[in-house]
């Protein structure tokens, strides 16, 4: 499945002129307030109608104002979690819940005690959404949307109002979720850990107009895309295989570039996995360092090196296979004599690769 | 001097007596008006200290009751003004109907409806049942009777077809092109219809009594009378 | 079970006036209620599109509030009487007859109040966030769906206040009424027809009051109970 | 002003008709504006507070709806008129006289419209989300200046719905007015008096009929108007 | 000043049972969703009358319920940023800020340009909220907020609806409100970097109750309230002197237990910062480590060792005169023999240190 979209609308003083495919998987929508996400996204879902432009999901076409076609919100088939929770006060939370099920159609799909269970909303079902927490709301539209069972999710920032704990509860779900269904999800969201984790395909957008499109792990790790990410966000993925579950609560990987420990992930021997690792987590070292608590040492080759404007330095550097981006000082990048084609030590915390950072391989 | 005098008169007056108190303006210098009402509603008015000076009634029973509240001046009242009420059929040529003791009115509607004022409190309507009464035809009519709250209205329900017969006043039948009248119940058979006409004890206005005079002048006769009135002798 | 109620009032009251108070509840009820799904229809028209002759229709839907009731009571006679354009035809297809009928006093009741009514829903359509009806369509609801389960329940204390206020109109309507069916007692005599009788003789003030009395207990029993299922309403909707 | 209206209705009409054309606008104009104060007063107090009595102050403003205008009208006589236990009151104290004035008929339109008015106004207010009053208190605003600046503001559309309601239905009201203040030309004889006196005569119905489209006329202008300046209001809160 | 709270409430299920002191400075309440932050709040505000309990402002009482005292919420002088904006629909955005104004009183303050400048809504100025995305309606909740020159401001997760870089624009200025001012501020928040960076003192919340409480620098530093904080938020803060700005673009920072180089924070020389340091992002060894990309190393003595139950410990270290969290796998705690009293170094990457953790010093 596809979402292929091509839009232009203007509002008052803000013009939007976007293009980007969303394949299967997570399409996250990148970029800061104000940038347009949710004027996307609200095209896709048909809650605005574009001055112009074509929307097909899986070659059905919902929008397409050459032949004048636009197709009613209702037969779209979205879950749309929306940024402010829009529960139906009259209902309970479970009527909520059910909302969607009386349109959906009766093939299997996330079941309701499952879905419930996992977002620990079984104690609120009877209560109305009037007197619940900002987090309890959002959690509800959250089940309310999957329940629908949707052929695509639209999600806008639907983790913003929820605690870092039940994140990371949830994001296991919404990962499965991309990994198990063929249902393409359209995320956005202004956590970078969020977007890398769970994206696939990510678009960057600045002003209404989209500044780089492309697979995850492309666009990632790729040092050009450092700006409109956010240097603080920048980082590549490790693609890696789960070798063994050691009993101190460890998890060691194969990567293609040498072993990896990670803290324990509950996953299958064999089982594939991606590694966020945040440029900046990564320390660099000309010679192999020892006796340090940080017990990852992967042996690399620079690539690239892309000074800021500021104090830092973007290297993207070879490891195995895979890209890795490391952020370190123009004085270190001086200091260790960086430039391509020189080897050298990506140093990694075992610790620093939090639960957020690991993804069944997209 | 001029004086404004203010006239309270049942509504069903208002044709003539526009015409009446237009002429009496003008040929005095003096200004009538007049507040066209229910006879009940302006009686009512008048108790709770109306600033009327002439009362005009189309119902004797409230200038009784007016009277014996000592709310009107003593010798003013007068029988000013009868009138007749008839049977009417919709449609401008209608057969005429002998009314008689015992004329089968019941008959001749059928299954429809005789329309009337409120048989129980509006002039007309009282009148037009007392009339069924003396004839001994009421209680084979009574159930078919569609009571209006006033004369035009029953006679708005024989003009639409509506009821196919009505009783109304003779002054308003004349004027409706769509009924046409079918009879007319004589004077013995109902108590004589009459609009008293007084001045008002409160008023303390010399024109008022002059202004009721007038209304018996040979001038005010002459449209009372072309509006099919009768102007009664004193 | 009107004539059950005991003593006082209804122990005064003649055969005649107990059968108005009952035509009055009879002609009320049905007015109110056989015109209520039009009027949600009429409100969400009007709250919610924009359409060719829109401002007629509201115009339309105002008149019976802006002309004296004995007018709309005549141009009811002339329309729906059964010489009346509309009136004939019901006529003659469905034998449906309004002159001289109940049926008659509770369509001058219905239309009376219409603009009541759909003033009221109007108000609370309008105050219905449209995000929660967009809300429920991306859940795959359509246009009548969406009315169905999210417009309707957020509306409910809108339309009961609509149908309260308009059954308490139809209960004191009087003047089109008696212009369009007369007062024919057990048929079309409704009580503000009987108490307008009692108005027009000397001394029918008591009675008049007597029925009055009993009109007011109707419409405030309806009012309160209305305001009672609003408040619950709005208060299930605030949350447990 | 009015007299410059140019040929065809205005033409005929004779100056007593004018004139009842002008104290209608006249009564229904003040009988609105003066009532609105209290109509949002008491809207707001049925809206958002529970008091001792509540459900007999809703029920008393609700009461001109449901009783027959003409019974209405009555009973502002007896208390409203010179004899009566207000009235003479009023008169005695400040001089201020209802019976047979235009000021009595503009009383009793706002009497007949008061239920109507705090209506639309009432549901104005409860949709007005609370949280938004709460915010605005936190901001340093007292109950007044809340009011002031943030419920009035978002019930405009409903206060500009209701009071044009009550300008609609004070322009149309008659059975009161006629049974309190009477109908004496150019005093208190409102269009809906003059239109009732032509059909109480043979012949008068085309000249009542002309009168019922200048009330039309008038009526449906302000509920265009009152349509407009509402949406714009709904506009600018939209957003621009 | 000082804001006081003890405070219990029941709401069906729920039960609030909380008492904190709030100093000058920010007081973050942390905790779960539903865990009864926004109840405190609102308690505070006035907008919520509790059971029962006791409420007062630097003496001022707002609430007491043994003496039936319950000061009205427009005479609390509160600014409360609400975790759903409830900007006044009516208004433009210009009215909306200019609101609190009215009534505030003429001494000086936050100015109106000033504070339009700081949160990039200039552009907004004469549109109406119905129209503005999640994060600028936000922003003017906070301006709006600002400009009511509060005794007290309560903040309800006032940033989460903001991308980084704006985050990273706004925190600053609430950080001079806190340093320069005299206002207190209550702040929710699920984000431990802002909460890290901006807190003087710290309460966290669990079902209703406090579990902690104190300065943040305690709370943070404590390993025994790593549990409660969760593992990937724990961290201490080093005070440090601004000793120079380097050429390169990095500030040299003097510590207590030696240099420190993070990028360039406008201070002037002799300025007194609070740098956060996060556990995770310190890395442990028992020899003085050469040739690495990371620029920071300074010596530290181990003081507590907290061994967690998954494969992770947390290690609390004296470094001069502050102490640092660090967490480090369990397996290299134990290969580098770490214990109380054992020497090593604390090794920090100068990039890590980012704009969001460094504060003027509290
Ligand atoms: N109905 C509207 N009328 C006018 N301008 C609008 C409207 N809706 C959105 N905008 C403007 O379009 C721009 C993009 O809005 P949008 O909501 O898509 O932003 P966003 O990327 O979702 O931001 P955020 O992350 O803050 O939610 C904003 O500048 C906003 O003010
Ligand atoms: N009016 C109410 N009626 C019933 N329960 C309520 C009400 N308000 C709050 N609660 C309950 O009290 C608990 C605490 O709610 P509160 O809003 O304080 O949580 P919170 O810590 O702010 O959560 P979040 O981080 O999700 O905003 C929740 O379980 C909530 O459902
Ligand atoms: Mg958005
Ligand atoms: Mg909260």
């Amino acid at each position: 499945m596809t979402l292929s979209v091509r839009l232009t609308h203007r509002f008052g003083g803000f013009s939007l002129d976007a293009a980007f495919e969303a394949p299967m998987g997570v399409t996250a929508v990148f970029g800061r307030s104000g940038s347009g996400k949710t004027t996307v996204i609200n095209a896709v879902a048909g809650l605005l109608r574009p001055d112009a432009g074509h929307v097909a999901l899986d070659g059905r076409v919902l929008f397409d104002s050459s032949r004048k076609v636009f197709m009613p919100v209702h037969r779209r088939r979205l879950g749309y979690v929306f940024q402010e929770g829009r529960l139906f006060p009259h209902l309970s939370v479970r009527q909520n819940l059910d909302y969607g099920r009386w349109f959906a159609p009766r093939e299997e799909g996330a079941g309701f005690d499952h879905v419930v269970a996992m977002l620990g909303i079984g104690a609120l079902l009877d209560r109305r959404p009037g007197g619940l927490s900002g987090g309890e709301k959002q959690r509800v539209a959250i089940g309310r949307a999957l329940l629908a069972k949707p052929r695509l999710l639209l999600m806008d920032e639907p983790l913003a109002a929820l605690d870092e704990e039940r994140k990371a509860e949830i994001l296991p779900y919404l990962e499965r979720l991309r990994d198990e269904t063929e249902i393409p999800v359209l995320y956005v969201s202004h956590s970078m850990a969020e977007v890398a984790r769970l994206a696939t395909t990510l678009v960057l957008m600045e002003a209404g107009r989209v500044v780089r499109a492309g697979p995850a792990a492309d666009v990632l790790s790729d040092p050009d895309s450092v700006p409109a990410l956010g240097v603080r966000t920048a980082g590549a993925s490790l693609h890696a295989i789960v070798a063994a579950q050691e009993e101190d609560g460890l998890t060691r990987l194969q990567t293609s570039a040498g072993p990896l420990l990670i803290p324990r992930v509950e996953a299958e021997i064999g089982a594939r996995l991606a590694i966020r690792i945040p440029a900046q987590d990564v320390i660099l070292s000309r010679n192999r360092p020892e006796g340090l608590s940080a017990l990852n040492v992967l042996a690399a080759t620079v690539t690239a090196v892309r000074l800021g404007e500021g104090p830092g330095a973007i290297i993207q550097l070879r490891a195995g296979e895979d890209l890795l981006l490391a952020r370190v000082t123009r004085r270190s990048a001086l200091a260790l004599e960086l430039a391509p084609g020189v080897a050298c030590f990506a140093i990694l915390k075992t610790v620093a690769v939090a639960q957020t950072n690991v993804g069944g391989a997209g | 001097r001029a004086e404004t005098i203010t006239v309270f008169a049942a509504a069903s007056l208002k044709t003539a007596l526009d015409g009446i108190v237009a002429d009496w303006n003008a040929e005095t210098g003096n200004t009538a008006v007049v507040s066209y009402a229910g006879s009940s509603a302006l009686a009512k008015q008048i108790q709770e200290g109306a600033p009327a000076d002439v009362f005009i009634s189309a119902a004797v029973n409230w200038m009784d009751t007016l009277e014996e509240g000592k709310l009107i001046r003593p010798g003013t009242r007068v029988d000013l003004l009868g009138n007749s009420i008839v049977l009417v059929a919709h449609g401008a040529e209608a057969a005429p109907v002998e009314i008689a003791p015992g004329f089968d009115l019941a008959g001749m509607l059928g299954g429809n409806k005789l329309a009337m004022a409120l048989v129980d409190s509006v002039p007309a309507g009282v009148y037009g049942k007392a009339a069924l009464m003396s004839l001994g035809v009421w209680e084979a009519v009574a159930p078919k009777v569609a009571q209006a709250d006033n004369v035009r209205a029953a006679l708005a329900l024989v003009a639409t077809g509506e009821a196919p017969m009505g009783i109304v006043y003779a002054t308003d039948a004349a004027a409706e092109p769509a009924v046409s009248v079918v009879g007319a119940f004589p004077a013995d058979s109902h108590p004589a219809i009459v609009y008293p006409a007084a001045v008002i004890a409160e008023s303390a206005k010399p024109e008022a009594e002059a202004f009721l005079t007038y209304l018996s002048g040979a001038k005010a006769r002459a449209a009372f009378e072309g509006q099919g009135f009768t102007v009664l002798e004193k | 079970m009107l004539d059950a109620v005991p003593g006082g009032l209804g122990a005064a009251l003649s055969p005649d006036e107990w059968r108005a108070v009952t035509l009055s509840l009879k002609v009320s009820f049905w007015a109110t209620v056989l015109s209520l799904p039009l009027g949600v229809a009429v409100a969400y028209a009007l709250a919610r599109h924009e359409f060719w002759g829109k401002q007629a229709l509201n115009g339309l839907v105002h008149l019976p509030l802006i002309l004296p009731p004995v007018v709309t009571g005549y141009l009811l006679l002339l329309t729906f009487g059964r010489k009346g354009m509309i009136g004939g035809f019901l006529d003659q297809s469905f034998g449906l007859v309004f002159a001289f009928r109940w049926t008659g006093a509770a369509l001058t009741a219905a239309v009376m109040a219409f603009p009541l009514m759909v003033r009221a829903i109007r108000l609370a359509i309008e105050a219905v966030d449209p995000k929660l009806e967009q809300a429920a369509s991306t859940l795959g609801a359509s246009r009548p769906w969406v009315f169905a389960t999210v417009t309707l329940p957020l509306i409910l204390p809108g339309v009961i206040a609509g149908a309260i206020l308009a059954f308490a109109k139809a209960m004191g309507e009087f003047g089109a009424t008696i212009t369009f069916v007369s007062n024919i007692p057990g048929q079309t005599q409704t009580l503000p027809s009987a108490i307008y009788s009692f108005l027009q003789v000397p001394g029918g003030d008591a009675k008049a009051m007597q029925l009055v009395l009993i009109a007011i207990a109707i419409a405030l029993t309806a009012l309160f109970l209305s305001e009672w299922v609003g408040r619950s309403v709005a208060r299930r909707i605030a949350g447990s």
